[in-house]
């Protein structure tokens, strides 16, 4: 029962949490797992207002596993065109050999 | 002469205030590297205490105000609000090497409201016995959401002028706009350029929608609690648990929220020093500008409408001020295209400063000369 | 008559109190979608607070109390605790399209206590000037822990027979166990399902051991911090910290709590929508019901042994109340076939502001109109 | 000296902590990595208890190399006979191309 | 304008935090993600003072997409050499299918 | 005989004080798997309240003082820090199966002063009504600094005549170095061996730099705090915000903090344990040994400059202390070959809770009889 699958990773400013979730969600993706994450980039900066003496992170990082290339093509596209011209962010394609157990595969 | 020497002598016992003491603490504290760090769930809930206090004690008051005099001071707040705006419009926006969405973005920061800065000026005006209007701490929205507003309207403007502007020209060259973008975003680089068109295509000029930014303002944490806050001293008798726990831990959370204003004025720095020499000039101006702006206004409904002297201070502190915590969220949702870096750089590392350790101990001073000589 | 209008006079001065006003401000921001939050660190500390100075309290009063006082409102705590489930086993869990294991758990946590419902109970009587026994606030754990066992043994029976039943079905079909998981679990889909064969097959009907459940609700923080309050006001001195800290910060804190119940309370409607109606008027009848029937039961306590009205309101509370803090958990561990959008949902969104805004301020009501009646 | 490995990823609820690792143990895996996760997949629900208005993740995910695809494998079934009947879950297989510095390999 | 590259990733101890973050950006890596982490590896023990009866981690996971595969491998020599003699540590290498988006690619 | 008597009813009456009481408290709550947490945020926010608080009380007392009394037993706690460490470098580290560097690195942080062992010392001194000099707790740098300098030194020059050892063995044998780093290193095993060729090769018998540690050990954010309060102790006039805040505060967070300290000595029990029993030893002997030499140098002090009885207690105890936040990270970047396992094991576990309630209660008795009987 396990199957071939792809995994986007998606790591840009945590502002935009509700937001990518969304369009993952609409894109039909059966599912996302998404972390706290700091990290440097092009731009450096992704402050949205926190203290920097805390040290919370301000980026987040989604990985959302796709049946199929084209989904996971697609949720990027989508995600770029609306946001990575203001917002920092990269985003890019995984293998997965498998997935083992999974509810919704 | 007399007046001047008499307010150096105040203006200097206020530097020896512990409020500021907390606050050059923090930065010497951040200069030399140390690793002391407030939590950041501390530092929230601070933010949290102070304002629900300043909205309980403003709630539990206002019930005996008449709140016609609020009007004038209202009007007023939204009008500097306002005026902020334009003033960063026409002078930072048309310096050299300034973008001109960050320069929006900025002037609507400066324009917005610090709780933290406000909650100093209270804390302040007690120590001294100068008494204001209940409600004066409730001008406070109708300052900040103007500005931000206001703010973001002006930069979607000027932005959808560009666009149109820029796609009449990439008609007649018939040319990728690629360029165009390089050279407005800076970041935004040749993953997303090809991408530009579309989305460009797509973008009539759009009308500005106000109620979703006001309503953005307003779910902020700082203007929620402050709110809430108001509403509970209104509506419930929050006496009790006001007078053994809220009042008594404002003074001393107080203190340890200028140590992390400290600390952050000092990490920002170097993000102020990327956009460049501008912004600083701008960021300390703009306080004193905006504050004595806001000082005459107060004077004005003052002599009028019997304004307190407390409460022009008030008025002009937080005109003085500039937003740090539910400010920024707003404008990056607001105005993407502006670079955080230059206005959270600027008001965090020198508008917040010079609002807490200039502005305040000179609004005080001021008034109580004014007060002395029979204003 | 003048009972009822005595009463409801009363009854809506306690709405006025601002321990409600926090929980219904909580309401309120988290239904206008407002930013503001406790941070979670903050939140857990307060619960903390909280449960060791009632502990505290409890436990430095307790040494000169007779504690054979305590026998009879333990006991009734701890049949109060059974006697809920059951009640739920009966009800809830007949309706239509609802999972009985679901019904278990609910029932289950709304056997179990609230520490800060407890809290609010504790203040109020203080506010009112009514007298409790100072061991009054240990009688959480004699109804929490039967509660949860009782509700875990009783889930763990039927989960048994079920698959039982559904194992001998299997053997005379021959049939996959696919389609039974997929009926049952819901979300238990086909990648898990050609396991469940090999699982099932050896899950003999095996005992649920009790003591493992117990241990894990003393582990709980919150019994944790109410068991630890109560050793140290009993075993060390605590007189000095207890009155310069532990009390004085309770009512604030308390109140800070009450606003993220609130908030809390909001956030869930949504879960508690998605699992049905049927468990949206369970959660507000039963605090009543169950809250009732303990004011019942303590009366008995009262007219035979003198257990006191505040002793009785206590009692009543803490069946009214549903536990928010350690109950999830133990249940998630213990019955992990029920769905926690059931019970979390009912408890959150429902249970608790019903035990806080009605159930608290109806019980004394009533204890105060038992008293001055002559009760 | 670097070698070939398979990476398994195990997202799933946060009570399953000290359980997962346990597991994993005793498969022999040389070492484990774990980050708090939030996320959304078949069912919605993943609260332990947790007030939704605080923003802490309740989800986890478990990152282990192990030496062959086989042990991975075997962690994986385990984790999934043990848990994935009641409690959200999902595990996969990456390709690790190779381990350039361990202790443990 | 999609590419192909190299993903490194580093799990080592959260004090190394800096040093590590500048060998990544003097090697000329065009950027970085880096989560916080727990884990178990050869060593029991990161521990760096951090209270054990909070719950925070003490490790962090360093994500780096690289251009080539020889940067990758330069830094996690380096990082290796300096560190993981004293330091807990791992490092390995993953393909990444495609760099969907990014600034600086 | 009497004096026995009369010393042992007062370490009695010590043992039952609250501070001691959360102390063991905490133990029991870890020892028996309570989920109970008191979250970080809380813990390093308390930490500072604690320290800031302690540098605030000595920074507005100092001014008054004869800063000239301070020298000599500035002098006594660097020399005791020094101390320590080579007390340790030839007891520790000449037992059986103990590392030399590891044994280095624990006499470093024995040497190290705790903030929380020192607050809570403080707060006996005043429960007993014991004057010492305000500057006393300022004292901590004194021993801090010179100890985790020492042993990082010690550490260096001893690692680097290792290697040249190994260096000259392995050029005669022209062996692979990767047996030497195996049997040293322990967990650096083949992956990095092969690197270890060109390390060595380029670590010339290098000079250890002492002002890097120095630096280090102040941006700690304990002496960071501790200092950060004495500054605005000095230079600001902060009564108000001290009478109303950090000092009200004190117990109760010093309370709390006890809790985490004792939770934490039995989580790291288990560290302890892989070391073996030689750490455990140590750990029990030296805050006892160290405690009362400083209690001597203290008497040579009180005896000549009339240095202050309780200022003894202050030395002895910050000498029988051992650091648990800011020292580990220092050590850890200084010597990082040591095992953290062997140092913050033996402190956390071990060191500190024998501090906090043999020592204290201890020096503290002595004091008082001495005071009694004419010292
Ligand atoms: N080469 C890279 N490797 C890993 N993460 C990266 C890389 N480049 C960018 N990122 C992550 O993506 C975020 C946004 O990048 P940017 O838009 O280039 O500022 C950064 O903050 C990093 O967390
Ligand atoms: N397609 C997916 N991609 C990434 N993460 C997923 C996916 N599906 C599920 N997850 C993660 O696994 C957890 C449990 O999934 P489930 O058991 O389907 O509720 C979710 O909360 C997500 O964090
Ligand atoms: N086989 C592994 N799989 C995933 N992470 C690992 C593995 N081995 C070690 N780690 C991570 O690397 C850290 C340091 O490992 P070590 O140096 O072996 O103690 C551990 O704390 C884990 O977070
Ligand atoms: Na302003
Ligand atoms: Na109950
Ligand atoms: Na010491």
């Amino acid at each position: 029962m396990t199957q071939q699958a792809s995994k986007l990773v998606i790591v840009t400013e945590k502002l935009l949490l509700k937001k990518i979730a969304k369009i993952i969600d609409e894109a039909g993706a059966p599912g996302y797992t998404v972390v706290d994450a700091g990290g440097k980039g092009s731009r450096n900066v992704r402050s949205t207002g926190n203290p920097t003496v805390s040290d919370t992170y301000s980026n987040i990082k989604f990985e959302v596993l796709t049946p199929n290339r084209e989904m996971a093509v697609k949720i990027s596209d989508e995600v770029a065109t609306q946001f990575f011209e203001d917002y920092s962010g990269i985003s890019y394609l995984c293998d997965v050999m498998e997935v083992l157990h999974a509810h919704n595969f | 002469m007399e007046f001047l020497s008499e307010f150096l002598t105040l203006f200097i016992g206020k530097l020896q205030s512990p409020t500021l003491g907390f606050l050059i603490g923090g930065m010497v504290v951040a200069a030399v590297n140390s690793r002391l760090q407030i939590p950041d769930a501390i530092y929230k809930f601070i933010v949290f205490m102070l304002l629900i206090k300043v909205g309980l004690s403003g709630g539990m008051a206002i019930r005996e105000a008449n709140l016609a005099d609020m009007l004038l001071p209202a009007a007023f707040a939204a009008l500097i609000g306002i005026m902020t705006v334009f003033v960063g419009r026409y002078t930072l926006a048309k310096l050299p090497k300034v973008k001109v969405v960050d320069a929006i973005a900025t002037a609507g920061l400066f324009g917005a409201v610090s709780g933290s800065t406000l909650a100093a000026a209270l804390t302040l005006l007690e120590s001294e016995s100068i008494t204001y209007e209940p409600w004066a701490a409730a001008l406070y929205p109708f300052m900040d959401i103007p500005a931000l507003v206001t703010a973001i309207v002006v930069a979607s403007i000027y932005v959808t002028k560009q666009r149109q502007r820029a796609e009449e020209y990439s008609k007649q060259e018939a040319l990728s706009t690629e360029g165009y973008y390089a050279s407005q975003g800076g970041g935004a680089a040749t993953a997303v350029g090809r991408r530009a068109e579309t989305r460009s295509g797509g973008s009539a000029p759009k009308k500005v929608e106000i109620w979703p930014i006001v309503k953005e303002s307003l779910q902020g944490s700082a203007l929620s609690a402050l709110l809430l806050g108001l509403a509970l001293g209104l509506f419930t008798d929050p006496t009790t648990v006001y007078d053994t726990f809220f009042s008594p831990m404002f003074r001393g959370l107080l203190s340890i929220l200028m140590l992390v204003m400290g600390m952050e004025a000092t990490a920002r720095i170097g993000e102020l020093r990327k956009v460049g020499q501008w912004y600083a000039i701008y960021a300390f101006a703009a306080p004193l500008i905006h504050g004595f702006l806001a000082f005459g206004f107060g004077l004005i409904a003052h002599y009028t409408t019997g304004f307190s002297l407390g409460g022009v201070v008030i008025l002009a502190t937080i005109a003085a001020s500039s937003s740090d915590i539910s400010g920024p969220p707003t404008l990056r949702a607001g105005i993407p295209s502006a670079n955080p870096s230059a206005y959270i750089g600027s008001s965090t590392a020198v508008g917040t400063p010079v609002a807490l350790a200039l502005c305040i101990p000179l609004f005080i001073s001021v008034a109580q000369e004014l007060a002395n000589h029979g204003g």
